[in-house]
């Protein structure tokens, strides 16, 4: 039996290696199944739209880029099996892997296979913090750490005067809890309070309980730290109590689209690496194609995958040869123009700083207020 | 009629074929040999957490399988003693060594002050229960962020090494090592419940689970030894839960993924409940197949719930049970001629 | 006061749900003594289905309350008769096993086919709400319940009043004494699981304006029901419902008075309380109403 | 004869319904006590009561000098007091020996790390057992299906393998539940052989039984209930003479057939 199965195992390798020869294989791990798989599913998208353009414009020196995507669940076990997977495959560099415990995870596995990792959508401090300088050599980030948005988020809101108190929510996973330090940090000496923080767990149908608090104690501002299903839910019951406190944190407004045309979101803002709205040229025409191909708007997620496949075509075109010690350091020397407008450029811990977009409802529609680096 | 007649004492020699040592034996001799004939990280990635499985499936084996308890605290066990180690190590300062085996420990003894109040009512409240310990174990892990650091988990997280001397230390961090550690700590923890099942104890587990009024009548406390099998199971999880987070370096809340029981329960159930090395290649087979369906993640979690409603409908005894209908049938021919 | 009182409504709308979900899954154990652990992923096709022909059919939201139920209790009964009719007394493993597996099945399919992001479902009374003597009351969530309170109502009528519900009660009690009534028992627990499944369906359905409807939504809820039926003691309805209530009042209270996190822990461990003080529950074994 | 076993106002109620009430019962050391009566007169619940089975709501259950009163079932078979079950109990997936080697009682006085290794002592104490389970199994003529699983066994068969797993425990008191009933007559004949034979060499038997024959050619002693109480005892001949018993088995009977279906 066992020896069956390795047996189909190798034919599979066999395969997979002839394959491996004529391309450039870039690796992307993500979840595709279970809970987030819609978010790992647009982070497949965006890539695979950027390496379809980079292909039709000639390739990297003739050469195609391929992209191998694999599912990891958001789980380290499946993120590392997944990587190792990708491995086998002798990709030039690994997208991933969009939840922060699974990147964290993975980066060793990219460090002992000496092969640049690239992180987009993971917003853990922690992957900073072990990367670059005195770290792992091999992790680059372009996406906002949660420091950087809290702190455009804070600002505006500072500067809008009307806000003092404000009732945080956030899912109990990275990005909830990790949003919360983040704003704390960045709130101090702003004059606005965090008056109350509730972790709910991912999948809770029902928000009630937590919005009757809101509604009783009236803070100035609700900040949300939610994705998909959770948010989605949240907001529609917080709309349906009739809620006064202003909504604001990271809220996926493009997705909310329906809620917002219905009024439903007035005023409310959030900050966001990433907005459909965006003006300009490369993103008007990023929205247009990612649309026309996957019948989808695309959104922070599909984003960073289209931007991660961009930074490494663009590292591989200035590197010496085609190698991942050749690409890492042509990656360090990154200086370009991203989507949103911004620059990517690496930091001593190979983080990138590109800009942090503030959103607004107004009249229905989702404009955006301003842009700042973070 | 002479004392000499080959009847069955242990009650598994004589279920499964009579091949069983030397396939066991060859198969290891292969184990070990294969990452020097097959040097792929990956594969050796997926034997580790195979043999990690392997030992979670016999823990499972032994409480549902021999003792007739469907537990679902398993994974429970298994993320508790992945924290006590990530916790073990990283706060207490204790040895990855040591911590594996403190991890196992603890986790059994939890087991133990759970399964009373667990078995206390019938089987279905016992199931519930166990369900419930996993669900809570994680909306601890998730939310006691003092102590577990919540979900970010705590990365660099130490691994076992070896040190043999005068050939220098090698590092469990790497694939290659890990793979002997892990295979190492199968073969121990698998071999030790292979003595339990098949001893004297070992019967009475199944006597338990075949007839509960019955091995009372003969003056066995059901309980007790429900108890025990659980604490052991329980131990078992602790030890393969360490084991796997000092692999990945990084443990988390996702250890309590529902998806490992699913995966877990369709790992016994096929192999057979109660059929000890069918179910230990059951284990290794299963963490194989998702390498090698990986397609569409969904489509594979459909086919694996038609499995396990194949198996519930078909074959309630899985593969091991099938040798076991076949003794029977011999049997019953040889006393109707 | 104003505070808790407020607490204490949303908890009893809460438990209203947790109550028509518990309901099936107790009637489902009384007659087969099997955990049914499809039975949230029921709940999910439900709204799954009423999702479907509100957004995509642009069938109206109470006609289409009324074919989802049916639908999932035809596919409870069809579930009933291909596998669940097989299974003997005592085989109550076997029966989780299927049911885990009855439930993989469907919420990856409906993952598969669908996808698995969420969806909303728009109804007139979406964004409305009514204030009742300076408490708040949501317009949606006060249908659900309603419709909720008529089912059980209906159910509590069929098991006293009609002939098969009579057989059914007489049936949990004992197996043999249902053929007294001269129903075969195979119709009595296949009609016991339809309805079970049905009112679980009925449940998803009426939420789908309330909740987000996803792929994974039967889960969590399913957990937090087994928790209730052990409160409430397995088998017994009226246990089911008042310990739905309970629960959904307790946590609402202790989500409002701490922390949301804690919520989530209260049901199961009321249930570890519960099983150590009574351990049959707080109403033992039996349809009774 | 001094009694091995008594009970004193052994009462036990079922949510409101008196299974047995104020029952005085004691069975003598060294004899054959049967106790009849009929369906639903309480006989089961007695000797569940008596065997740890289920909990008397009130009375005294004495065994041996010591007071047994709702100690769990498992404590018993240790003091030397085991019981049948009224549709056999075998383990069916294991051997018939297995199925003895289970019932001794000597291998669990080991520890577990001992019995885990097999160590020398297990190892004696586990042949001792093979051997005096096999003379067990030939005493009650079952010794050629040692092997066997003792699933494939029909229903007598099967009640021979548990009369020998209950001896294998060397008890000083067997409750036997109608280990009779449905069985064919060669192994009525052989099983009514066998507990003769025990009896003489000193075993206590209490017996539950509907066949009278059985009762009054075997038992010393008869106990007859009706509606959870005695109604009578004494030599089987008086009770057979005794006109309240016939108008119980009688009356019940009829009660039985308009109430039965209640029940059935």
């Amino acid at each position: 039996m066992l020896r069956a199965t390795l047996a189909a195992a190798a034919v599979l390798f066999a395969i997979q290696g002839a394959t491996a020869e004529e391309n450039i294989v870039i690796g992307l791990s993500t979840p595709l199944s279970g809970s987030v798989a819609a978010l790992g599913q647009h982070e497949n998208w965006g890539a695979s739209l950027a390496a379809k353009e980079i292909n039709e414009a000639g390739g990297i020196n003739g050469k195609q880029i391929q992209v191998e995507a694999q599912d990891n669940q958001c789980n380290p076990t499946q993120g590392i099996t997944s990587v190792e997977n990708l491995l086998e495959k002798n990709p030039i560099a690994v997208i991933g892997a969009l939840c922060s415990s699974v990147t964290l995870a993975v980066m060793p596995v990219m460090e002992r296979a000496e092969r640049p990792l690239m992180v987009g959508v993971a917003t853990s401090p922690i992957i900073t913090e072990q990367a670059g300088v005195g770290g792992n050599q091999w992790t680059f980030r372009i996406n906002p750490s949660d420091a950087g948005l809290a702190v455009a988020l804070g600002k505006y809101l500072a500067d809008k005067g009307s806000i003092k108190t404000i009732a945080f929510v956030g899912e109990d996973t990275d990005y909830g809890r990790g949003g919360h330090s983040a704003m704390a940090e960045a709130l101090k000496g702003t004059g606005i309070e965090i008056v109350s923080a509730d972790f709910y767990k991912q999948g809770t149908p029902d928000f009630t309980t937590v919005l009757t608090r809101i509604k009783t104690a009236k803070p100035d501002a609700v900040a949300l730290y939610a994705t998909g299903v959770d948010e989605l839910g949240f907001i529609r019951q917080y709309r349906g109590m009739n809620i006064d406190s202003l909504l604001s944190g990271r809220v996926s407004l493009d997705e909310l689209l329906p809620v917002i045309q219905a009024g439903a979101l007035e005023d409310a803002s959030s900050v966001y690496p990433y907005a459909v709205e965006l003006d300009t040229p490369e993103n008007k025409a990023f929205v247009e194609k990612f649309k026309a191909t996957y019948g989808e708007l695309p959104n922070n997620q599909s984003f960073q995958g289209y931007e991660s496949i961009r930074v490494l075509a663009d590292a591989l075109k200035r590197s010496k040869e085609l190698t991942p010690a050749a690409l890492r350091n042509a990656l360090k020397g990154t200086d370009m123009t991203s989507v949103t407008g911004g620059t990517i450029k690496f930091d001593d811990h190979n983080q990138a700083h590109n800009l942090a977009l503030i959103m607004k409802v107004k009249d229905g529609v989702i404009v955006i207020e301003t842009t700042s680096g973070t | 009629m002479s004392v000499s007649t080959p009847f069955s004492t242990s009650s598994d020699a004589g279920v499964q074929p009579r091949l069983t040592w030397p396939l066991v034996v060859l198969s290891l001799a292969g184990l070990i040999l294969l990452p020097s004939i097959w040097p792929s990280s990956y594969v050796v990635n997926v034997l580790i957490l195979a043999f990690i499985f392997a030992i979670l499936a016999t823990g499972l084996n032994l409480i549902f399988g021999y003792t007739g308890l469907l537990s679902f605290g398993q994974v429970g066990f298994f993320g508790l003693g992945a924290y006590l180690y990530a916790l073990l190590t990283m706060d207490g300062g204790v040895s990855p060594w040591l911590s594996i085996l403190l991890a196992g420990i603890g986790s059994g003894f939890v087991a133990l002050l759970l399964g009373y109040p667990a078995l206390r009512v019938s089987r279905a409240s016992f199931v519930i229960v166990t369900l419930s310990v996993t669900l809570l174990a994680a909306l601890l892990a998730r939310n006691w962020v003092e102590i577990t650091r919540g979900p970010m988990g705590i990365p660099r997280l130490p691994a076992p090494s070896i040190d043999l001397l005068g050939l220098g230390t090698f590092s469990g961090h790497d694939p290659h090592v890990f793979y002997y550690i892990a295979l190492a700590i199968a073969v121990a923890s698998i071999g030790a419940i292979y003595l339990l099942v098949n001893s004297p104890i070992g019967r009475v587990l199944r006597a338990i689970n075949l007839d509960e009024p019955l091995a009372a009548s003969q003056g066995i406390s059901p309980k007790k030894y429900q108890i025990a099998a659980f604490a052991v199971a329980g131990i078992l999880s602790g030890i393969a839960g360490s084991l796997h987070v000092s692999h990945l370096g990084i443990v988390d809340p996702s250890i309590f993924d529902p998806y490992y029981s699913e995966m877990l329960l369709i790992i016994v159930i096929v192999g057979g409940p109660g059929s000890f090395w069918m179910v230990v290649v059951s284990s290794l087979v299963f963490m194989a197949i998702p390498e090698l369906l990986r397609m569409a993640p969904e489509l594979r979690m459909v086919l694996f719930g038609m499995v396990l409603v194949l198996a519930a409908m078909l074959f309630p005894t899985g593969v091991g049970g099938y040798f076991e209908q076949r003794k029977l049938a011999m049997w019953r021919r040889s006393l109707r001629s | 006061m104003e505070f808790f009182i407020q607490l204490v409504i949303n908890g009893l709308m809460l438990g209203m749900v947790y109550a028509l979900i518990a309901i099936g899954l107790s009637l489902i154990f009384g007659v087969l003594e099997i955990v049914n652990f499809a039975h949230g992923h029921f709940y999910m096709l439900g709204a799954t289905v009423l999702a479907a022909l509100v957004t995509s059919a642009g069938i109206g939201f109470f006609p289409s309350l009324v074919i989802a139920t049916v639908a999932v209790g035809v596919v409870g009964y069809l579930v009933y008769v291909v596998l669940l009719r097989h299974f003997r007394e005592g085989e109550f493993d076997r029966g989780i096993i299927l049911t885990i597996g009855i439930g993989m099945v469907l919420q990856n399919g409906v993952a598969y086919l669908f996808g698995s992001s969420s969806r909303m479902v728009d109804t007139s009374l979406s964004f409305v709400s009514w204030d009742v003597a300076g408490f708040f009351v949501d317009a949606q969530r006060t249908v659900a319940v309603l419709v909720g309170a008529v089912a059980i109502a209906a159910l509590y009528a069929v098991l006293t009043f009609t002939r098969i519900g009579k057989a059914m009660r007489a049936f949990a009690q004992n197996r043999e004494a249902a053929f007294i009534v001269g129903i075969r028992p195979a119709v009595i627990a296949g009609i016991a699981v339809a309805i079970g499944i049905a009112l679980a369906g009925l449940a998803g359905a009426a939420l789908a304006p309330v909740f987000a409807v996803h792929p994974a939504m039967g889960a969590p809820i399913l957990f937090k029901v087994f928790a209730i039926i052990i409160i409430g003691g397995l088998g017994s309805l009226p246990g089911a419902l008042v310990a739905s209530l309970l629960i959904g009042v307790t946590e609402s209270v202790v989500g409002g008075y701490s922390s949301v996190a804690l919520q989530d822990a209260v049901a199961f461990m009321l249930m570890i309380v519960v099983l150590l003080a009574f351990p049959a529950g707080l109403f033992g074994k039996g349809i009774r109403v | 004869m001094t009694a091995i076993l008594t009970t004193h106002g052994l009462c036990k109620n079922y949510r409101g319904i008196k299974a047995v009430q104020d029952a005085d019962l004691s069975v003598a050391r060294g004899g054959i006590t049967g106790l009849i009566g009929p369906n639903g007169s309480g006989k089961s619940t007695t000797i569940d009561c008596i065997t740890g089975f289920t909990r008397p709501s009130s009375g005294k259950v004495s065994y041996d000098g010591q007071d047994i009163t709702g100690s769990p079932s498992y404590g018993l078979a240790g003091i030397g007091l085991v019981r049948t079950f009224q549709n056999v109990r075998v383990y069916e997936r294991l051997s018939v020996m297995d199925n003895l080697i289970v019932a001794s009682q000597s291998l669990r006085a080991h520890g577990w790390l001992p019995l885990m290794l097999r160590s020398t002592a297990v190892k004696a104490d586990e042949k001792a057992i093979m051997q005096e389970a096999l003379s067990f199994l030939e005493l009650v003529g079952m010794a050629h299906y040692a092997g066997a699983p003792a699933g494939i066994l029909s229903y007598g068969q099967r009640k021979l393998v548990a009369l020998a797993a209950c001896l294998i425990t060397h008890p000083k008191l067997i409750v036997l539940d109608e280990p009779l009933a449905g069985v064919n007559p060669t192994i009525i004949r052989k099983i009514s052989g066998l507990i003769e034979t025990l009896n003489e060499q000193g075993l206590t038997f209490l017996i539950v039984e509907h066949n009278v024959d059985f009762i009054m050619r075997h038992c010393d002693h008869v106990i007859v209930m009706e509606q959870g109480k005695k109604l009578t005892e004494g030599k089987p001949e008086d009770v057979r003479r005794d006109e309240r018993v016939l108008e119980a088995y009688l009356g019940k009977r009829v009660g039985l057939e308009t109430k039965g279906t209640a029940y059935a």
